[in-house]
């Protein structure tokens, strides 16, 4: 029993900050949205270089072998700074995805490929009603009766879906599925699309902690900057605890967050649960947080020329996706009515859906 | 206490549902906050309005009202707001000055500003805040220099809501140079194609364009266009402010309306959403009847002699906390559709719900943060000392 | 439309709340309780003779021959002093019942006797599950499968449901009905139990309302003496944003209150899910009060020696008295997913239950 | 980071559970706060509990632990509260006093006061507020006057828990009278049997008597009860309250119990109430679980070194507004009965939950009000300024 992270696990976390601080400043954001573009390709390829899409990968398949727990402080930071491209959905869900399926030939070039930044593979899930990124995938994982697909982007009619987040690209995707698209039947595909939503789910809630807390580190700076009658409106008594509040939400999402990162993958119902747990708590903190910012913010927060409504809106977009807060309740709510509860059972693994 | 309306409450609702019916546009008009035709056509409804004389039915026969009280007022918006008929573009005009004008306005600037107000000849922005002035409105630095009859304007307003396309702006001008805080303010009125006023929008959080900042450099108006004495435009912004977070801005019929649209929406999608969802649904839809009721007592209170005092402050933070309420309920009907711009193919019934939140987080925020508002009702409601 | 109190209205509550502010300070309820009684005799006779007991009751009949919002405000002060004696009850409930039925003799007797202030009727219902001061009462309505009775309290067997509030005595009633007994058959009955339940609802709503004011007006009062850090604890934004915050939940239950009283009694979809609006939002008002208050007076809020937690255990139990918010929740659906929603429905009356 | 307990930590947890199995009363003890009996039926479990070395098992062996690391402590409690063992009388004791004393004591002190401590001979009461220093605590006037060997005490402390039956209390005294606010405080132990302390036992809400007033008039104690260096009182008692707030006083396993009967009174009762209720039982598990799961992460970082800091203050609103809503949430589940007291005839299954609904609101209250505790978060996790 050891809840801190390893050094190496914080070590790669602070690189890819690092990385991200340097590279995706809310600049580069506003100038990429005014152009209309939602991916920075420069950008994408550093992450690529940096060697982060490889971490749920296997050595053998040329990625890092590690597990979830590696990857949800990155996931966090990617929310933290607003990251548009998808290092997030590639390295914690696609790519172990494909990684399941190493006879099957297709799957592990589109691997390859996506691991030397050549291409990128868009993600189907009866969980979302569209595909976010599509457009800019040369693949689509695409479930259909069951069964998942990899259709080439070529091969698939896309109908954009314009989301209030302008880094979000969704899709309708509608293809042809055949013996040649099939990468694994439906008997195969069933616990696949189930670890593919729980990740889903995990690193929805990482992003949505990262973006909680910049949130609230948006609002406290303006806090201390901005002076009304006479002081900071930060030395407010309604301003600093509307600021601890969310900083208190923000606490008890993240050791949630981590907890369920270290027992993924799993599919029992204490760690859908736990899942389900971190995205609600995450999303609240990251929807409360931003909504803060915003009144903190006061007109400011209105306004397009301040930086926290891209937080905001993509806090709105991911506390949809992956799993509404009405789903999440109900995978708590079968774990909390259909396995023992209590103190002794904080930490229990396992136990089938009632 | 009587809540059945009269005959003649019941005949005036008959004529403007009727009215409304033959005249609302079938297809909503643009927004007047993202182009100039939307707002030329908002100027063109208000005309007609105007022509049937339903612009403001509270105001004298002589300037195109009907002279009704209150009551008649909260039917009239019931049912211009069940009829779905487009917001009011002169808003800042009728319900914030238009009130003030009669209050405090010459006969002559009566005569002057209000026909063109009703019209929609003129339609005004207001111009309240300044960079340092937000909450703490007292902090202005705009001045006024007086010039023989003239006024000359100088300095920077901000969120000044239909600044960009409106025709004439208020606000507060620092007319003693050598005054402090609420001291030596005055109000006064300019229009926004003078010479020396720079605008420059404001993008919002939705894309749309309600508010600009205005720059004023040696903007000359006529000192005639001075509401109230010299040196009182604090007590005159005051009063205004207190229609503005009272009775007429927030009508509760836009909340009946909003709470009539979710429960039209949680019950094409009832058996997605759990108990939860519905409890909220129910809770809308009690907080905007709550707020409607509530209204009626003070409009009542206010027909018999009575005044608005600090209730204007429980008004706002209650009809601004709800409707952020309201709007989170319908977005989480929406589920992962919430996200989805209406333009988008597959939107189904997402209509404006999206747009709709985001502007229900400015209600907190504008005409006075809740902040300022719960400030207001400890010290002046409940008594408790100043900080 | 006049949503205002006549002036006889308010004159009337202004008496009723006169005595009871020179009768009924907390120093009484302190004394009452150290002595283990519920009742102060004197003070009831003063209630009784000023005449309030028959607010509801036909002028033919003795009473005042006024209806529901002739009373609302009594029973907010009453709510508000913390009356024990059963004034809200007699005049709100059961005279009114007992009204109803003047062809049963034994039922304008005990109209009769009350009115004088000879005895007292405590009303069961199945709403509640015990009996508010059965062991007062010389008679006891109680409803059996539907019919309704008159027993003598000698006649019932009593057992004693202690509650938190000290001043409620709650028993669990059990008596033979017979012929002799019946007043009203189930058919009879029917209605008469249904108004009941609403003027149970609206009064103890209209008495939420009034602790909900009292509360507060004890909280603002220890705001404004208690010193801490140099200052009166009031000059803080957080106090003063806590008591601001109740008092808009108090303005506006207020309304709703007072438009379920005008339209009582009724007995419409309309109707029902307006009275059970006012109980739940004078019961949060009240609720949010309560709290607030311990939270203001601190530790103090804690001991016995202060007056909120009278107000706090009267609130705690009026709560779940005539329907739970649950109950009550109910009832405010039925109307919004059975009848037409809209601004235009605000007055609108009456619908029968879908 | 690995969530899985060690073997050891596993058989650390069969042994714990064996003998709680084999020793916790059949029957409730009576309440400590309710009369001498009960509060000398706890003292004779605390005894119990240290015969078998299960009172402290993070002390050092020498004073009756195990020199178990804080992970092994969450799995104590866990046990413990699992079993529905006694609450801890001496609670002011070994997890306030207890902890202060082994890094603030002299060896002499700590070996006259922990062993006393560790088998209940000396039960504590803490003596931190006084009538006008409760969220101020440095506003502190008790004195403590130097005469040779002797600290004479004199002073009105309140709000003094488990001091009606207690044997020793411990709080803040002004040795240096020219001192103000924080400075020139000494923390000192003194008997509450000795001449010139008379206790005023306040009855709560709940009619129990967990607090009393205490008037100290000339206590003498000698000097070697001062614990930490003269006017050194205020830092030495902050390191306690950090405990207080922090890990020890309020057990994660405490509220998972309570969420666990929540769970179960839901069940009985899941056809009587609607799915907002549903949806609260849930929530109170999750933060339960949530309080617990932070609980351990700071458990861990301890262990590697760590520190606590503001995060004591942020665990104490999250606790106690969760208690409020999961105690109210049981409210509701029992709906019309909610108000009966347990011995109520027909109470069914009311059990404690009325009883423990009152205890909850006293959570933001005591240990520093939660309007203190978001100051702190604040100022000094957000580094926002002061006022």
């Amino acid at each position: 029993m050891d809840f801190t992270f390893t050094q190496d696990q914080t070590m790669m976390a602070d690189v890819a900050r690092d990385l991200l601080d340097a590279e995706c400043p809310v600049s580069s954001l506003r100038a990429l949205s005014a152009a209309g573009e939602a991916r920075d390709a420069a950008r994408w390829r550093k992450i690529v270089d940096l060697g982060l899409l490889g971490v749920l990968v296997p050595e053998a398949a040329g990625g890092l072998g590690l597990a979830e727990i590696d990857l949800v402080l990155i996931a966090e930071h990617c929310g933290y700074f607003g990251l548009p491209e998808p290092l997030v959905d590639t390295a914690g869900i696609a790519l172990p995805l494909l990684a399941a399926l190493p006879d099957v030939p297709r799957a592990a070039e589109a691997l390859e490929r996506t691991l030397a930044g050549e291409s990128t593979v868009a993600i189907g899930h009866p969980g979302n009603p569209f595909v976010l990124d599509a457009d800019a995938a040369g693949a689509i994982l695409l479930p259909v009766d069951g069964a998942l697909h990899l259709v080439d982007r070529a091969d698939a009619k896309l109908t954009a879906q314009p989301s209030i987040d302008p880094f979000r690209k969704l899709f309708r995707v509608e293809a042809e599925p055949s013996a040649a698209t099939l990468i694994a039947d439906a008997e195969a595909a069933a616990p696949l699309l189930t670890q593919v939503f729980n990740r889903g789910a995990l690193f929805a809630a990482a992003q949505l902690l990262g973006l909680a807390r910049r949130s609230n580190d948006l609002a406290v700076a303006y806090a201390g900057e901005r002076t009304q009658f006479g002081k900071p409106i930060g030395a407010y008594q309604a301003i600093k605890h509307h600021l601890a509040t969310v900083q208190v939400k923000i606490e008890f999402a993240r050791p949630v967050v981590y907890a369920a990162a270290a027992i993924s993958p799993a599919s029992g119902l204490h760690e859908e649960a736990r899942i389900s747990h971190a995205k609600l708590a995450a999303g609240e903190a990251a929807d409360l947080s931003a909504r803060t910012a915003v009144q903190v913010h006061g007109a400011m927060g209105y306004s397009w020329e301040v930086d926290v409504h891209y937080f905001l809106k993509r806090t709105l977009a991911l506390s949809g996706a992956w799993g509404t807060p009405n789903d999440h309740r109900k995978r708590a709510a079968a774990r909390v009515f259909g396995a023992p509860v209590g103190p002794e059972h904080t930490f229990t693994r396992g136990a089938a859906h009632g | 206490m009587n809540l059945d309306y009269t005959p003649e409450q019941q005949a005036f609702r008959a004529d403007i549902r009727a009215w409304l019916e033959a005249n609302v546009p079938a297809a909503p008009l643009p927004s007047f906050d993202a182009s100039r035709a939307g707002f030329e056509a908002h100027r063109a409804w208000e005309r007609t309005l105007n022509d049937g004389r339903w612009g403001m039915v509270t105001w004298p026969t002589n300037y195109g009202g009907r002279g009704l009280d209150l009551i008649e007022w909260l039917i009239f918006e019931e049912e211009y707001y069940r009829a779905g008929a487009p917001l009011r573009v002169n808003q800042n005009g009728i319900f914030l000055l238009g009130p003030t004008l009669m209050e405090y306005g010459t006969p002559e600037q009566r005569a002057r500003f209000l026909p063109a107000m009703a019209n929609g000849e003129e339609i005004w922005a207001q111009a309240w805040s300044e960079p340092q002035a937000g909450s703490d409105l007292a902090a202005i630095r705009s001045k006024a220099v007086r010039e023989g009859d003239d006024y000359v304007l100088s300095g920077h307003k901000i969120w000044s809501s239909r600044a960009a396309f409106a025709d004439w702006g208020f606000g507060l001008f620092r007319t003693d140079p050598a005054s402090e805080r609420h001291k030596g303010l005055s109000l006064i009125l300019f229009p926004l194609d003078a010479p020396g006023v720079r605008r420059q929008p404001i993008p919002q959080i939705n894309g749309e364009i309600g508010f600009a900042e205005l720059f004023l450099d040696e903007v000359r108006v006529p000192a005639f266009n001075r509401l109230g004495e010299e040196g009182q435009g604090w007590a005159v912004c005051m009063a205004t402010a207190g229609f503005e977070r009272g009775l007429m801005l927030r009508s509760p019929a836009r909340f009946q309306v909003a709470a009539h649209m979710l429960v039209e929406l949680y019950k094409r999608h009832q058996h997605e959403v759990d108990g939860t969802v519905r409890a909220a649904v129910v809770q809308a839809w009690m907080d905007a009847d709550a707020y409607a009721l509530s209204i009626y007592a003070t409009a009542s209170r206010l027909r018999a002699g009575g005044h608005i005092g600090a209730e204007a402050s429980v008004n706002k933070i209650f009809w601004s906390e709800m409707d952020i309420a309201l709007q989170r309920t319908a977005l989480a009907i929406l589920g992962a559709r919430a996200e989805l711009l209406p333009v988008a193919p597959d939107a189904g019934d997402v209509d404006g719900w999206l747009d709709s939140y985001l502007f229900s987080l400015a209600g907190p925020i504008y005409a006075g943060t809740n902040e300022i508002q719960r400030n207001i009702i400890a010290e002046r409601m409940l008594g408790l000392p100043r900080a």
